[in-house]
């Protein structure tokens, strides 16, 4: 009766971690989403805890550790490809000087209570955190290709034009789940600064291609 | 081969050596930059800060930290901060060095949690000595390596949860910690970037924290690291000792085990 | 330090530094000189700031090194330090030409310290830097150019 | 009170070295609070060290030197267990004084 007993109480306190470890994995995942939410304070305001909401592409990029099989990505690029817009004149090519401004500001959209950005801050495409763009500036990232002479070796054609906007414009409608952020979708940048960013990159005056 | 195809290749070979060349210099007076740092890290002041604050009687309870256990038992502090975060019986929790600081703050001195964590980083003239106490800490794990095989239950769900983490994009970017983390010998701007997801990658970064930053003038903490890195991803600040952050840590140290930690680092 | 030490300290309140520490007894009364150059290091030029510090006309000189490497990674802490092998350097100078204040900081050396000084300076941006010396009565100078890059995410 | 120093010196070949970090916010005075107020500037403005009681370094700092000011020099003599003292002012009359043997 009393080894009964022993067996009995090892039996009921020795499961537990067993079957904390047997859980599957999709249950960690909505154990981390639970944690996650739960991490912010309860004052932020709505608009900042939407950044945390995912969408349809966020959701499976997450889930495929940013390598999606190839049905996946063909999805996502299909349906990213359909979110692109172009500015009301139609014209994709503005002025390099402003694109040239706006893609070494690495500055805006920061918010939280530490550090946010102070309201009206000019938010930029910060394109040399991971490129390298014009000659002069050495500090550039290289997380994404060098884009040095990017005009120069591509031409300035309609095409070459169009291809540049809609990549700035939504990165994912040409390769799934790539590092760069999909900037027109997010509003990040307005159809207006895409344009200015493009010329940056392929007006043949702009020091991207000049020097 | 034809001559002239083995000249436009001699001629390509060229571009691209002095090209890398020129890179090769800017990174080398980087490096530069960061030895003449080295020697004189301001860290080192925080540091004597800390011993003091740990062994001096304070709070309510006018008691030391010296009996504080931050994992290898009470007042045993060597080699403590490399094999955090852990699973604690007493609190039936993750900790990482800064929770577990912050509870013995609580517990054996008597302060408010309220009051600890107010201040738990500095401002230009408003010291936080929780930042003094980890940098004091993190300097006692100092030439050990970091050791944190996640085996307790709840530690492999920790660490799972901070991979899960790690991966998750949100936000007007699109951004993951693996955007910039996940891939070998990135740069952004001019810093080099560690794949987190590599022993080697995680080693680096692990290990070289708590870490003086020049463009802040202060020691950061990793929570500091992690919570900031969220901002620069745009999101909304987790809380200070969140589970979210513990995870990740867990997940990184997890990685980063064998390497040998080397603080105060001191950078950007 | 001893309790008569740290009780002058205490008590030193209004003399200065140098004051302070001749009534510490760290230094002898022969040595405080030199008070803080207010209008070397308010001057808004290299050319007042040289002016402010008597040395107008200092002529560039090979005899001077700047320490420094071309890059800095960040504009808040940059180092800089000045060597030379000439003997009987009496004084050194740090300048950072493009910083709204050029003056960053001076070295009187009495003799037996060697010309060699190494601090960390903020640069506003990428500016020369100048080494100005006086040696024999007289004042030569060197300059480098630091590059001030941004290094992080860039916010 | 302001913080202490953090003093190394070390002699080798009749040559010693010293090297000084000092704890001190160096505001320029030029900056603005979170709540766009400017900043006074506070600084240290004056520095001296003396090795066995004779002055080896006197310096003039602006706000132009770094937050926890850092500081590296060489002068000629100095022996193991000599005593090297470094002392500083502010701007605001708040000083420090700290002394180490050299080793």
């Amino acid at each position: 009766m009393r080894h009964r007993l022993i067996a009995l109480a090892l039996i009921t306190l020795a499961p537990l971690p067993a079957l904390a470890q047997s859980k599957p994995a999709g249950d960690i995942a909505s154990q981390a989403e639970q944690i996650f939410r739960g991490s912010f304070r309860d004052d932020n305001p709505a608009y900042w805890m939407k950044r945390l909401d995912q969408d349809e592409t966020m959701r499976l990029c997450s889930q495929f550790k940013d390598n999606p099989p190839a049905r996946v990505r063909h999805k996502i690029e299909k349906a990213e490809m359909a979110s692109i817009r172009y500015p009301v004149d139609g014209k994709l090519i503005g002025d390099w000087k402003e694109g040239e401004k706006l893609a070494a500001v690495g500055t805006g959209g920061h918010i939280g209570f530490i550090q946010p950005d102070p309201p009206g801050r000019v938010r930029g495409g910060n394109c040399y955190a991971c490129h390298q763009l014009a000659k002069k500036e050495v500090a550039y990232g290289t997380i994404g290709p060098s884009l040095q002479h990017f005009g120069k070796l591509r031409g300035n054609t309609e095409q070459i034009i169009k291809y540049t906007y809609d990549k700035i414009y939504n990165s994912n409608a040409f390769t799934a789940c790539t590092n760069m952020p999909r900037f027109g979708l997010h509003n990040w940048l307005t159809p207006e600064q895409i344009t200015h960013i493009v010329a940056f990159l392929v007006d043949p005056e702009s020091p991207v291609n000049k020097d | 081969m034809s001559a002239r195809l083995r000249a436009a290749l001699a001629v390509v070979g060229l571009g691209l050596a002095s090209m890398a060349m020129a890179q090769g210099s800017t990174m080398d007076e980087i490096a530069r930059y960061r030895e003449m740092l080295a020697d004189g890290n301001p860290a080192e002041l925080l540091e004597l800060k800390g011993e003091s604050l740990w062994k001096t009687p304070r709070g309510p309870k006018n008691a030391s930290l010296e009996q504080c256990d931050m994992g290898l038992g009470p007042g045993k502090l060597d080699g403590a901060y490399a094999q955090l975060p852990r699973y604690f019986a007493d609190t039936r929790k993750v900790m990482d060095v800064e929770s577990r600081l912050v509870h013995c703050m609580v517990s054996l001195q008597g302060f408010k949690y309220e009051d600890v964590t107010r201040q738990w980083f500095s401002r230009p003239g408003q010291e936080s000595e929780i930042e003094a106490l980890v940098t004091y800490i993190g300097g006692k794990s100092n030439g050990m390596k970091i050791d944190v095989p996640a085996r307790h239950p709840e530690e492999a769900r920790m660490a799972k949860m901070g991979e899960y983490i790690f991966y998750r994009r949100s936000g007007p970017q699109d951004f993951s910690c693996a955007i910039c983390h996940g891939q070998d010998d990135k740069r952004i701007r001019l810093q080099e970037l560690g794949n987190l997801t590599t022993r080697a990658g995680a080693g680096v970064a692990m290990s070289t924290w708590p870490s003086y930053r020049v463009s802040q003038g202060a020691v950061w903490t990793m929570q500091r690291r992690l919570i900031d890195c969220m901002r620069q991803a745009r999101w909304p600040e987790p809380k200070y000792l969140s589970d979210s952050v513990i995870a990740l840590q867990v997940y990184l140290q997890k990685t980063a085990s064998g390497t040998v930690m080397q603080t105060p680092g001191i950078k950007r | 330090m001893n309790m008569q030490r740290r009780e002058a300290l205490k008590a030193g309140g209004g003399l200065g530094l140098f004051g302070l520490l001749a009534a510490a007894g760290l230094i002898t009364p022969g040595q405080a000189r030199a008070e803080w150059n207010k209008s070397a290091f308010d001057a808004k030029s290299i050319e007042d700031t040289l002016k402010a510090l008597g040395a107008t006309g200092a002529e560039n000189s090979t005899d001077i090194q700047i320490t420094a490497p071309d890059i800095a990674e960040n504009g808040a802490v940059v180092p800089v330090g000045v060597v030379s092998a000439l003997a009987g350097v009496e004084a050194i100078a740090i300048l950072i030409e493009k910083n709204p204040n050029p003056l960053a900081a001076s070295f009187m050396l009495p003799a037996g310290t060697e010309a060699s000084v190494q601090t960390r300076v903020k640069m506003g941006q990428t500016s020369d830097v100048l080494a100005v010396v006086k040696v024999g009565g007289k004042f030569i100078m060197t300059k480098k150019e630091i590059k001030v890059t941004l290094g992080g995410c860039g916010g | 009170m302001a913080d202490p120093m953090k003093i190394r010196a070390s002699a080798k070949d009749g040559i010693t070295e010293v090297k000084v970090l000092m704890s001190h916010e160096m505001e320029t005075g030029q900056r603005k609070d979170s709540s766009g107020n400017l900043v006074p500037a506070h600084f240290i403005t004056e520095l001296s060290a003396e090795h066995n009681g004779k002055q080896v370094l006197a310096a003039q700092f602006g706000t132009a030197v770094s937050k926890n000011p850092y500081l590296a020099f060489k002068f000629k003599g100095g022996a193991k267990g000599d005593k090297l003292a470094v002392s500083w002012v502010d701007n605001k009359g708040d000083k420090r004084t700290d002394e180490v043997q050299i080793n």
